[in-house]
């Protein structure tokens, strides 16, 4: 086999392709995950004709979507109405590249030295996902504007002055932490957060951010469903006011392919939030090289949570969204990261 | 801690000012006389502190440095505070005094509204803040804030009465004379700092200590004659006394407090402080002797025939700090001093009890209407008698102290006509004094022809007399009026009984320089204790002729003076008319002034020449921008244009230069 | 490999800038300009910078970008306007623009000039490492901070100022 | 793969300059502010390129941190010359600046 094909390199290739269906796989099982969750919070059963407890309804659903005929208004914008789904796709998908899901590993010597498990190591890896994340909002924007429709085109405006808006506190979230752990690179983060916090000598707590950094987690989730047009920030697609907002008029793969996008959104803002507060990958009982475990069940946790949060809280309005965003989160946000740095200064960090 | 002495007063000027509106009348004159009053307890300790603090060359002092104010090339001038023994006599007296005068102000404004009530209190908390900076001060300049500052104060306070018409005027008078005054003591300063480098009176006085006397007219007598022009301007000399009389406009315990004791005695204390620079130049102090001398006996004769209660206290007041600067002049400072100090208290009593009349009498201030007070108005009597007698210099009394050995250093200094006439002055002090008592308290009353029988205070049942905070002021001045003097017991009568010489004596000497002044005058009064004994009688003898002549024309036959009045007329109008004075400068001074601004500066220079300096830019630019206003097309890309051949242009000189 | 990366990335950024100022529709030009700022985003980390790649895309393409894209998404305003009459005289006519374009390449040509004035030099010490945020937050709180200070007093005024622009004024 | 020459700090000073030419053009050639504006940003990145490179280059870190500067005066520049655009356009409706001609005198 040729030089340049070193058992690293493949290694690499398959932690992205990993990666790759990974999300995909995911985003099935959220699909599954959310009506069934939906189903029981609603007292019903959900999918359940579809193979067994309905687990094939996601493939069923995937088929349908894969078939049915692709539809383009005729004012549509030619050429962005197609750009548009695919860039908020592959915003999502990038974003989650530089996320760690797991701990270094040689595959049990079949490396000389150990990878990392992550599609792409960057040491500015938190700017790299701000920077992607904030890429997101084209797709909807274009979206919304090129599929030339009053419905679109409000959602479209909505959804990016909302992500924008919330954009802020998000970041600031992500700041505080990164004062803690005085480093930009999700990896090192999460090696911080080994091992526990102790208090007079015995270990209370695992030594997660989210202890010091209640508020910042906090912030960061509502911050993080604003970011994913999640309920109940679901502004774009608010059923009753604008038909689906911004993909309105987009059916079959296109439609599919911004669904997918909300949902690996949401994988990727769990897991930089596992990354983040909860320790990434580290947790008892397992072995090191079995610490994705953790992270997925971490993940999931959270994920569960947003289904959760989708089927009990009422929609906003959209003023009242704006106003909790600039005047009660991003001042909040602030006054987190004020404190957060005087006592890291006052500890001498 | 000194810096508090000044601070306290500051706050309560900053409160009344701020809030005083807010505050009822007992709330703000309560925050005014504490002001004062911890200020006053601060001042004792600062000077119990410096009883006991060793002398370094033979000056005892505490510096202190509040902050590094002034730093430019060779200017360097700290805010330094600094209690000397000199400093301390005066802290001591403008905090004691100045507490007392607070107290009495309390009852004594309360007809007026909470509101001008409180404008009155933060000006006299301000003025002593002021006051206090000025002979704190350790440098010129540093005094020169508050000889300022009291100025303005002054101002305020005289035209506190503002819609009056006269009281205003008296204010602005008062405000520009001084400023005549402030114009010489600016160009002394600089000459000294030209001259010396250095603005820091220890300083000064340690390189003046090191030249000799200036016996022909020369740089050091330029420079005591400016600041002795400030003093004038300050302490009310000739030329420029005038201001003083009309500032009896402003309410009575301002004039006692500002116009007696403290202010107008700020000239006294700068030549005090500068002892050893006059004391270089003779000639200057013969200057400031002949003044001082002129300005006692003229100011006793204008008081003779004043019939305003409050301008006849005025003069003598004039005529007192004329003989300090005698004293000055004479090179007695430690009498001077002593003398401003014992004239502090019975001349502020006095001051004090004429205001008890003039409020007893509601705002009556004519003597002539005046008269028989004695009885309904006891207390004021007694103590009013007390200062009279203070001042007109009988034996046993503080008065009697201190312008004794004023008169003892003149003699004994060899200017025996000066000595003369103050001699004179003394027994025209003591006549006027008693005239004054006589018309106010003895005899019948008499009305004034506008008010009718029904006038307020017309039945001497109704006169009240001064309510509580009043009569304790006025008790303990009287107190401080006999006892007073005794820190100066004259040698000759206790030896040693003069201890407030010795106290004084180093702060008139160089830092580390013997006391020179001062040694000539004690071996002169030492080997001539016989002659000083006859001086004393001689002073006793003015004082009770004074005394006698007053009781003869006011007591005995009234009459008799009216006579006298008619026979010398033209000297009575004379004097009754201040010897026009007024109207001289006015003649000589305002009108040319008046005309030349009107005529040259303003039509001439103002209207002509910077104006049409102004209009002409103005129009020669606006000729221009209607030509070039053509250029701008208002078209955003023809700018970028422009913009960017000009980037071009510059670029490619770099490049093929 | 950078080679191959640079010439790339240089003529993706060209290419896209060129198209952004040939563009008609100023929604295309926008989202051409993006690209150009990814390019140049790309640039910027092969000189080292990750740093700035990051803030680039953040601020100009995630921030500044969608302010336009929002502007012309409210005014709609697709097509140039041709403005007859004498407004546009001197200024809107084809001559000026032609003149303008002149100008434009004759600053290249200057600057290409200036350029070769100093002989080719390649970067010195490929292995320097690339500069850490550490260093530049560093640099930038201790030495510059005054001038961050001033800069966010502008952002401030050109808050203030835009919305004070923008209000519609109630008539 | 060396069959293209490694870059210089030459060949990114070339680029930012072509960069800049192509930005004055847009200016000039234009006729619609808001696409002018963008050309004022191509400039503007031009510039940034050479500092990052000249930084580079001299191994400090300066260059970056004027470029931070850059952005955020670009931020500015770009949110109130928006907020004149839509002024004007509300004013009169065309983003054409050979309409705004009276803005003189």
């Amino acid at each position: 086999m040729p030089a340049f094909l070193t058992p690293e390199l493949i290694a690499h290739l398959t932690v992205i392709v990993v990666v790759f269906f990974g999300l995909q796989i995911s985003a099935a099982v959220l699909v599954y995950m959310e009506r069934k969750v939906a189903g029981f919070i609603q007292q019903r059963y959900g999918p359940y004709l579809v193979g067994p407890y309905g687990l094939l309804q996601p493939l069923a659903d995937i088929v349908k979507l894969v078939f049915k005929e692709e539809l383009k208004p005729k004012a549509a914008d030619k050429i962005l109405f197609y750009v548009a789904p695919v860039l908020s796709a592959t915003a999502a998908f990038a974003a989650f590249s530089v996320v760690p899901f797991g701990a270094d590993t040689d595959f049990f010597g079949l490396l000389s030295h150990p990878i990392h498990l992550a599609a792409a190591d960057v040491n500015v890896g938190l700017l790299v996902i701000f920077a992607i994340t904030s890429m997101g909002v084209y797709g909807i924007v274009l979206a919304g504007w090129s599929s030339n429709s009053k419905y679109s085109l409000l959602g479209g405006l909505r959804s990016s002055a909302q992500m924008i808006s919330y954009e802020i506190s998000y970041g600031l979230s992500f700041a505080a932490v990164i004062m803690l752990a005085g480093s930009l690179s999700l990896r090192e983060i999460v090696d911080q957060q080994a091992g526990s916090w102790h208090l007079f000598g015995l270990a209370v707590a695992p030594r997660w951010y989210i202890f010091p950094q209640l508020f910042g987690f906090l912030i960061y989730l509502t911050a993080g469903v604003a970011e994913t047009n999640r309920a109940p920030f679901d502004f774009p697609e608010a059923e009753q006011e604008l038909v689906a907002g911004y993909h309105t008029e987009y059916s079959s793969m296109s439609f599919a392919l911004f669904f997918l996008a909300e949902y690996v959104n949401m994988v990727t803002v769990s897991a930089v939030a596992t990354d983040l507060f909860l320790g990434g990958w580290h947790g008892p009982f397992l072995p090191e090289w079995l610490g994705w475990i953790w992270f997925l069940v971490k993940v999931f946790a959270i994920l569960f949570f947003y289904i959760w949060m989708r089927w009990t809280l009422p929609r906003y309005r959209y003023d009242q969204l704006m106003e909790f965003g600039w005047k009660w989160l991003l001042p909040a946000a602030v006054i987190n990261l004020l404190v957060t740095s005087a006592v890291v200064i006052y500890m001498g960090g | 801690m000194l810096f508090l002495i000044p601070l306290l007063p500051l706050a309560g000027f900053v409160v009344n000012a701020t809030l005083g509106r807010r505050l009822s009348k007992p709330a703000s004159a309560a925050v005014a006389v504490g002001a004062m009053g911890l200020s006053f307890g601060w001042s004792v300790a600062a000077v119990w502190r410096l009883l006991h603090v060793t002398p370094v060359g033979g000056v005892r002092a505490i510096n202190e440095v509040v902050y590094s104010w002034l730093v430019s090339g060779r200017l360097n001038i700290p805010f330094e505070l600094r209690v000397d023994p000199l400093a301390a006599v005066m802290i001591l007296v403008v905090t004691g005094i100045g507490t007392l005068i607070h107290l009495y102000s309390t009852a004594y404004m309360q007809e007026e509204t909470d509101g001008e009530y409180a404008r009155y209190f933060s000006y006299l908390n301000l003025f002593a803040a002021f006051m206090l900076v000025l002979v704190l001060g350790a440098s010129f300049p540093v005094m020169f804030i508050g000889w300022e500052g009291v100025g303005l104060c002054s101002y305020l306070l005289i035209g506190f009465w503002f819609t009056k018409p006269s009281a205003a005027d008296a204010g602005k008078k008062a405000f520009i004379v001084n400023r005549v005054g402030d114009f010489g003591f600016i160009l002394g300063m600089l000459a000294i700092f030209a001259t010396f480098h250095t603005l820091d009176f220890q300083g000064v006085a340690a390189q003046v200590a090191a030249l000799p006397k200036e016996e022909t007219f020369g740089l050091l007598t330029g420079i005591t004659l400016l600041l002795f022009l400030g003093a004038t301007g300050k302490s009310a000399q000739i030329p420029l006394y005038v201001w003083l009389p009309d500032a009896m406009e402003g309410p009575t315990p301002v004039s006692a407090l500002i116009h007696a004791a403290t202010m107008v005695t700020a000239g006294v204390y700068m030549i005090g402080r500068n002892a050893v620079l006059f004391g270089h130049a003779p000639h200057t102090l013969d200057v400031v002797a002949v003044i001082g001398c002129l300005t006692a006996l003229m100011a006793g004769t204008i008081g003779l025939v004043q019939n305003d209660i409050k301008r006849v206290l005025a003069y003598s007041t004039v005529s007192q700090l004329g003989y300090m600067f005698l004293a000055m002049g004479v090179g007695a400072f430690a009498g001077g001093i002593f003398h401003l100090y014992t004239h502090a208290f019975f001349k502020a009593l006095l001051f004090l009890g004429s205001g008890a009349v003039i409020h007893a009498l509601h705002g009556e201030q004519d003597l002539r209407y005046m008269g028989g007070l004695k009885h309904e108005l006891p207390l004021t009597y007694w103590t009013f008698l007390i200062g009279t007698l203070a001042i007109a210099g009988v034996p046993l009394l503080s008065g009697f102290f201190s312008k004794d050995e004023i008169l003892a250093k003149t003699y004994s200094s060899g200017h025996t006509v000066l000595w003369f006439v103050a001699v004179v002055t003394a027994l025209l002090t003591a006549t006027y004094m008693f005239r004054l008592l006589y018309l106010a308290f003895f005899g019948e009353r008499r009305q004034a022809p506008g008010h009718g029988a029904q006038a307020p205070g017309s039945h001497g049942a109704h006169l009240h007399d001064a309510p509580p905070a009043m009569a304790i002021a006025l008790v303990v001045l009287a107190i401080g009026a006999v006892l007073a003097g005794y820190v100066g017991v004259p040698d000759v009568l206790v030896s040693g009984g003069n201890r407030i010489d010795a106290f004084l004596a180093p702060s008139f000497t160089a830092p580390g320089a013997a006391p020179q002044v001062e040694a000539a005058a004690e071996e002169a009064g030492a080997h001539e204790s016989g002659t000083e004994l006859g001086l004393m009688g001689v002073s006793t003898l003015a004082a009770f002729g004074g005394i006698g002549i007053a009781t003869y024309f006011f007591r005995r036959k009234p009459e008799a003076a009216d006579a006298l009045a008619d026979r010398f007329s033209g000297l009575y109008r004379l004097l009754l008319g201040k010897y026009y004075v007024d109207e001289i400068y006015d003649a000589v001074l305002v009108q040319p002034i008046k005309r030349i601004s009107t005529l040259l500066l303003w039509r001439g220079v103002d209207a002509g020449l910077i104006d049409g300096t102004v209009n002409g830019v103005g129009l020669v630019v606006r000729g221009w921008s209607a030509v070039l206003r053509r250029l701008q097309t208002g078209s955003m890309r023809a700018y970028a244009m422009s913009f960017f051949l000009g980037v071009i242009v510059i670029l490619g000189y770099y490049l093929w230069r | 490999m950078d080679a191959l990366l640079f010439w790339i990335l240089a003529a993706l950024a060209v290419i896209a800038s060129l198209l952004v100022i040939g563009q008609r529709n100023p929604m295309y030009s926008v989202l051409l300009l993006i690209v150009s700022f990814g390019a140049l985003s790309g640039l910027y980390v092969l000189l080292g910078a990750p740093f700035v790649a990051a803030i680039q895309i953040i601020i100009y393409a995630g921030a500044i970008m969608v302010l336009f894209l929002f502007v012309v998404m409210l005014l709609n305003a697709q097509h140039e306007s041709q403005v007859a009459g004498s407004e546009a005289r001197f200024s809107g006519g084809a001559f000026a623009r032609r003149f303008g374009a002149a100008l434009a390449i004759a600053l290249a040509i200057e600057l290409g000039l200036a350029i070769r004035q100093l002989q080719a030099t390649p970067f010195g010490g490929e292995g320097r490492p690339a500069s850490t945020v550490r260093d530049i937050g560093l640099r930038l709180f201790r030495d510059y901070s005054f001038a961050f200070e001033a800069t966010s007093v502008l952002i401030l005024v050109a808050m203030v100022g835009a919305i004070v622009l923008a209000r519609k004024e109630r008539s | 793969m060396n069959f293209l020459p490694e870059p210089t700090l030459n060949s990114y000073l070339v680029l930012s300059a072509v960069l800049f030419a192509i930005g004055t053009a847009g200016v000039f050639l234009r006729r619609n502010l808001i696409t002018i504006l963008l050309s004022i940003e191509v400039m503007l990145n031009a510039v940034n390129l050479t500092f990052v490179a000249v930084d580079r280059y001299l191994g400090a870190v300066d260059g970056q941190i004027i470029v931070f500067f850059v952005m955020t005066v670009a931020a500015a520049e770009a949110a109130t010359g928006l907020a004149i655009v839509i002024a004007l356009f509300r004013h009169r409706e065309t983003l054409n600046p050979d309409a705004y001609t009276t803005l003189k005198w």
